[in-house]
């Protein structure tokens, strides 16, 4: 089991953790940040297909992604 | 007393070392003293001078117009600065180098062939100890016992051990400067 | 559950003041990452360019200095001759090293300073609004270059990092980039050197980071990556340019 | 009576500086003040301390800085045009609140100028030179003991106020040999002797919060503040560091003011002038910022008028004007580029001025 967390309020949109995805589980959401972004979000039910690659996190400029592993 | 004295030569003629030495010996016969080098670019090839201040009272101005004393070591030196020479002043010549009879009037003139003196005692760099010693007797600045104790340490401090010999020949320089009859 | 992915101890919680897309956030990041690795933090000192990543101060978690506009080797040279046993970096941009501080950078080099400095080559001056870099493209526009860098009035992208790798007194320097999870994975991997090189007194250690500027390239976040693969890494090759200890 | 020695001024610096326990000095070569770069190479060896010869004046300045933040006593010295190069470090430790000494043995100027010894960057030294609004301690020594006793007091001062202090001397008291006592023997009593805290050094985080060093602030109000409280210290400094040498003050008609080089050429003037009648007084400013405002203020109701002498065209006349608010003619003798004023001119100056109704 896997769990990742997106801090919506920390991201600012720019999308590279949707495109290194290989699970493509993330997408960018369409309601605003306060910051006025539209962050990343987890797709709903992807989320069980995360393998803790990582990607997503090494390519985070906000360092706004962190991932749990069972 | 107060002296002023300019010592001025070619570079490389141990004018710095003669000036210092005499700061020194100045300095521990109690009385204040300033010198000033010629410095930087006029250190290699022109003249090199210092310009010394001796005088019971606070010393102003280290920086020496009209001396008392002259000491030239060559030719140019002595048109450079025999014409701010005071009244009554001393002047000491290298003749060995310098041959110019009349320079000025009323000022006291003493010729002393120092570099053939050095050379006959086997170093012409020593020229610059002999003109030391033959100032020094005549403005009883300090005794020749006081001078050679003074040379010595300072030598020392320079050379350390291993130039024995070197300090034997400024020894005997300064002796002969200041036993030399004009 | 385990955390596998976190946010490092020597970054403070404080939100990146950078760009979106901005490649400081990752570079930033993985010198926090290797100096808990090495558990150095307490013992290091890290100085802060002039530029955009000046603001490092206020992220990373552990003493930070800021030095005058291309003087980051000068402090560091300073700081570690006088505290030999701490860790001391210079985080610098390329206006920062190779315009205005390349005599600094040349010299501490030169005398082979046990430091570590991490160079972060975006081929642009970010913060004063995009003005031409000694490390910009030939042809690339810029707000002082508005029809291109032409190599006849302003000369050549500068591969300093090559220059660099010309003195004796180098230990290492390798280029890296951090436009996909690979290559920040061999990004992580050089900076980590750097600063094992230091811990073992091996001397000067230098980490040219190829980095995204989305802003000052006037390209989205996403283009800025390919950008870098299509445009950078061509002038600017990735890998080792110089490592002491190989040679040997 | 203590054994002294024979030292020239540049050197007594660096002997003052090794004595209060300078480790760490950053140099470039200029003429005239490479005896001192010398020394120090040669001390800081034998003392374990840290010796660098910089890349240029810049990076020497910045490594002061650097050395500055992790509380090491530290300093660089240079000449004039070198000295203009530097500014840019100095704003930045007046900023961060870093203590350094900074020397400058003048020569003349503008542009690369020469190298004799001159007055020109009074200005310079006294208005922060660098950019910013910020002060320096400034002292300006006209001994080789002063060379060694005021480098000492510069520490001291630089420490207790977390500011760099400036030395400036010239080239000609750097290159003047003198006898001079080897320990500082200090009577004034304006010196803290307390050691500076150490909460606000760099030298890794551990047992503490990180700290950092800084002087980009963008908050709003937030480099106001700074200012303010910089303000605050350079106040401080204006009440308790003024220092100031009065010569033959008690009966004088006519001050002459000069510092360095220009107030040993003004002994020499007053002690002839006395010779000849005239009573003369001379005031020497010892700390060129804080300048003695109030001595000269105090001493104006006593006197007819004021002489200043400088090596240069006029800079610290400006500030004996002010000082004085028009009460009395101040009156200026000085020459520029290096050369020397000479005793006779100034002597001339002095029966003019005497002459004068």
């Amino acid at each position: 089991m896997v769990k990742i967390r997106i801090d919506r309020e920390r991201c600012k949109g720019c999308e590279f953790c949707v495109i290194v995805c290989p699970k493509k589980i993330i997408t960018m959401d369409k309601q605003l940040n306060s910051a006025g972004y539209y962050p990343a979000i987890k797709i709903k039910d992807k989320e069980k297909d995360c393998i803790a690659c990582g990607k997503c996190y090494q390519m985070c400029p906000e360092v706004a992604i962190e991932i749990w592993k069972e | 007393m107060f002296e002023e004295l300019i010592i001025s030569g070619y570079g490389g003629q141990g004018i710095m070392f003669c000036g210092t030495l005499l700061a020194h010996l100045a300095m521990e016969e109690g009385l204040n003293v300033t010198f000033f080098p010629s410095y930087g670019a006029e250190m290699r090839g022109g003249t090199a001078n210092c310009r010394i201040v001796i005088a019971r009272e606070e010393i102003g101005s280290p920086m020496v117009k009209n001396p008392s004393s002259l000491i030239v070591f060559n030719k140019p030196s002595l048109i450079k600065f025999s014409g701010q020479l005071k009244e009554k002043g001393l002047l000491i010549i290298n003749s060995s180098l310098v041959e110019e009879e009349i320079v000025k009037e009323g000022i006291e003139v003493i010729r002393v062939p120092v570099t053939q003196i050095a050379q006959k005692l086997g170093n012409d760099k020593v020229a610059n100890m002999i003109a030391l010693g033959v100032y020094i007797k005549q403005k009883k600045i300090v005794s020749l016992e006081s001078a050679i104790k003074g040379l010595e340490s300072i030598l020392l401090l320079k050379n350390k051990e291993e130039k024995k010999n070197l300090i034997e020949i400024n020894r005997e320089a300064l002796k002969s400067g200041f036993k030399y009859n004009k | 559950m385990k955390k596998v992915f976190s946010y490092p101890e020597s970054l403070k919680k404080t939100k990146f003041s950078y760009c979106p897309g901005c490649g400081h956030g990752i570079s930033q990041r993985l010198v926090a990452e290797v100096i808990d690795e090495f558990k150095i933090r307490e013992k290091t000192i890290g100085i802060a360019p002039v530029g955009c990543a000046v603001f490092a101060y206020n992220y990373w978690n552990f003493d930070v200095t800021e030095a005058a506009h291309g003087r980051p080797p000068a402090v560091a040279t300073a700081i570690k001759r006088v505290l030999p046993d701490r860790i001391v970096f210079t985080y610098q941009g390329d206006g920062d090293l190779a315009s205005i501080g390349a005599a600094e950078i040349l010299h501490a080099a030169n005398r082979g300073e046990n430091i570590t400095v991490i160079f972060v080559n975006n081929a642009i001056y970010g913060m004063t609004g995009g003005q031409m870099a000694p490390t910009t493209l030939l042809g690339q526009k810029t707000w002082t270059t508005p029809w291109g860098r032409k190599a006849e009035l302003s000369g050549y992208p500068m591969k300093i990092s090559e220059a660099l790798g010309q003195l004796d007194g180098v230990h290492y320097i390798e280029r890296v980039a951090v436009n996909n999870p690979e290559n920040v994975l061999k990004a992580k991997k050089a900076i980590k050197k750097a600063f094992k090189n230091q811990i073992a007194n091996k001397g000067f250690s230098l980490v040219e980071v190829l980095s995204m500027c989305p802003v000052g390239w006037a390209v989205t976040s996403v283009e800025a990556l390919q950008w870098i693969e299509e445009k950078l890494i061509p002038v600017y090759p990735l890998g080792v340019i110089k490592d002491k200890s190989k040679s040997t | 009576m203590e054994k002294k020695i024979l030292i020239r001024g540049n050197e007594a610096i660096g002997e003052g500086a090794i004595q209060s326990g300078c480790r760490a000095y950053f140099g470039y070569p200029i003429t005239p003040q490479n005896e001192l770069t010398a020394y120090m190479a040669k001390r800081m060896f034998e003392v374990k301390g840290v010796f660098i010869q910089a890349e240029s004046e810049i990076a020497a300045i910045n490594m002061v800085f650097g050395a500055s933040l992790t509380g090491v006593r530290t300093m660089t010295s240079s000449s004039s045009p070198g000295i203009s190069l530097k500014q840019e470090g100095i704003s930045y430790m007046a900023a961060c609140q870093l203590p350094g000494v900074i020397v400058n043995i003048q020569r003349g100027g503008p542009g690369l100028g020469n190298i004799a010894g001159s007055q020109g960057d009074y200005f310079q030294a006294t208005r922060g030179g660098g950019h910013g609004d910020y002060r320096t301690i400034v002292l300006a020594p006209y001994s080789a003991q002063e060379m060694f006793d005021l480098t000492c007091l510069s520490f001291q001062l630089a420490d207790k106020y977390r500011n760099p202090v400036m030395l400036l001397s010239d080239g000609i008291v750097g290159q003047m040999i003198e006898p001079m006592r080897q320990n500082w023997d200090t009577n004034d009593k304006n010196i803290e002797w307390k050691v500076r805290g150490e909460d606000w050094i760099l030298n890794g985080c551990k047992g503490r919060e990180p700290r950092m060093v800084r002087s980009l602030l963008m908050e709003e109000g937030e480099l106001e503040k700074l200012n303010w409280e910089l303000n605050r210290k350079y106040k401080k400094m204006e009440e308790q560091e003024v220092r100031v040498d009065l010569w033959n003050i008690e009966d004088a008609e006519i001050i002459i003011v000069a510092y360095g080089i220009a107030a040993r050429i003004g002994k020499t003037v007053i002690q002839r002038a006395r010779r000849q009648g005239l009573k003369v007084g001379m005031i020497r400013p010892i700390t060129l910022w804080p300048f003695p405002i109030q001595v000269i203020k105090d001493i104006a109701q006593k006197v007819k008028s004021f002489l200043v002498i400088e090596m240069s065209l006029g800079q610290m006349v400006e500030d004996v004007r002010l000082a004085i608010e028009g009460k009395r003619r101040v009156h200026f003798c000085g020459r520029p580029g290096g050369s020397v004023l000479e005793v006779d001119e100034i002597l001339d100056k002095l029966r003019e001025i005497s002459n004068l109704k």
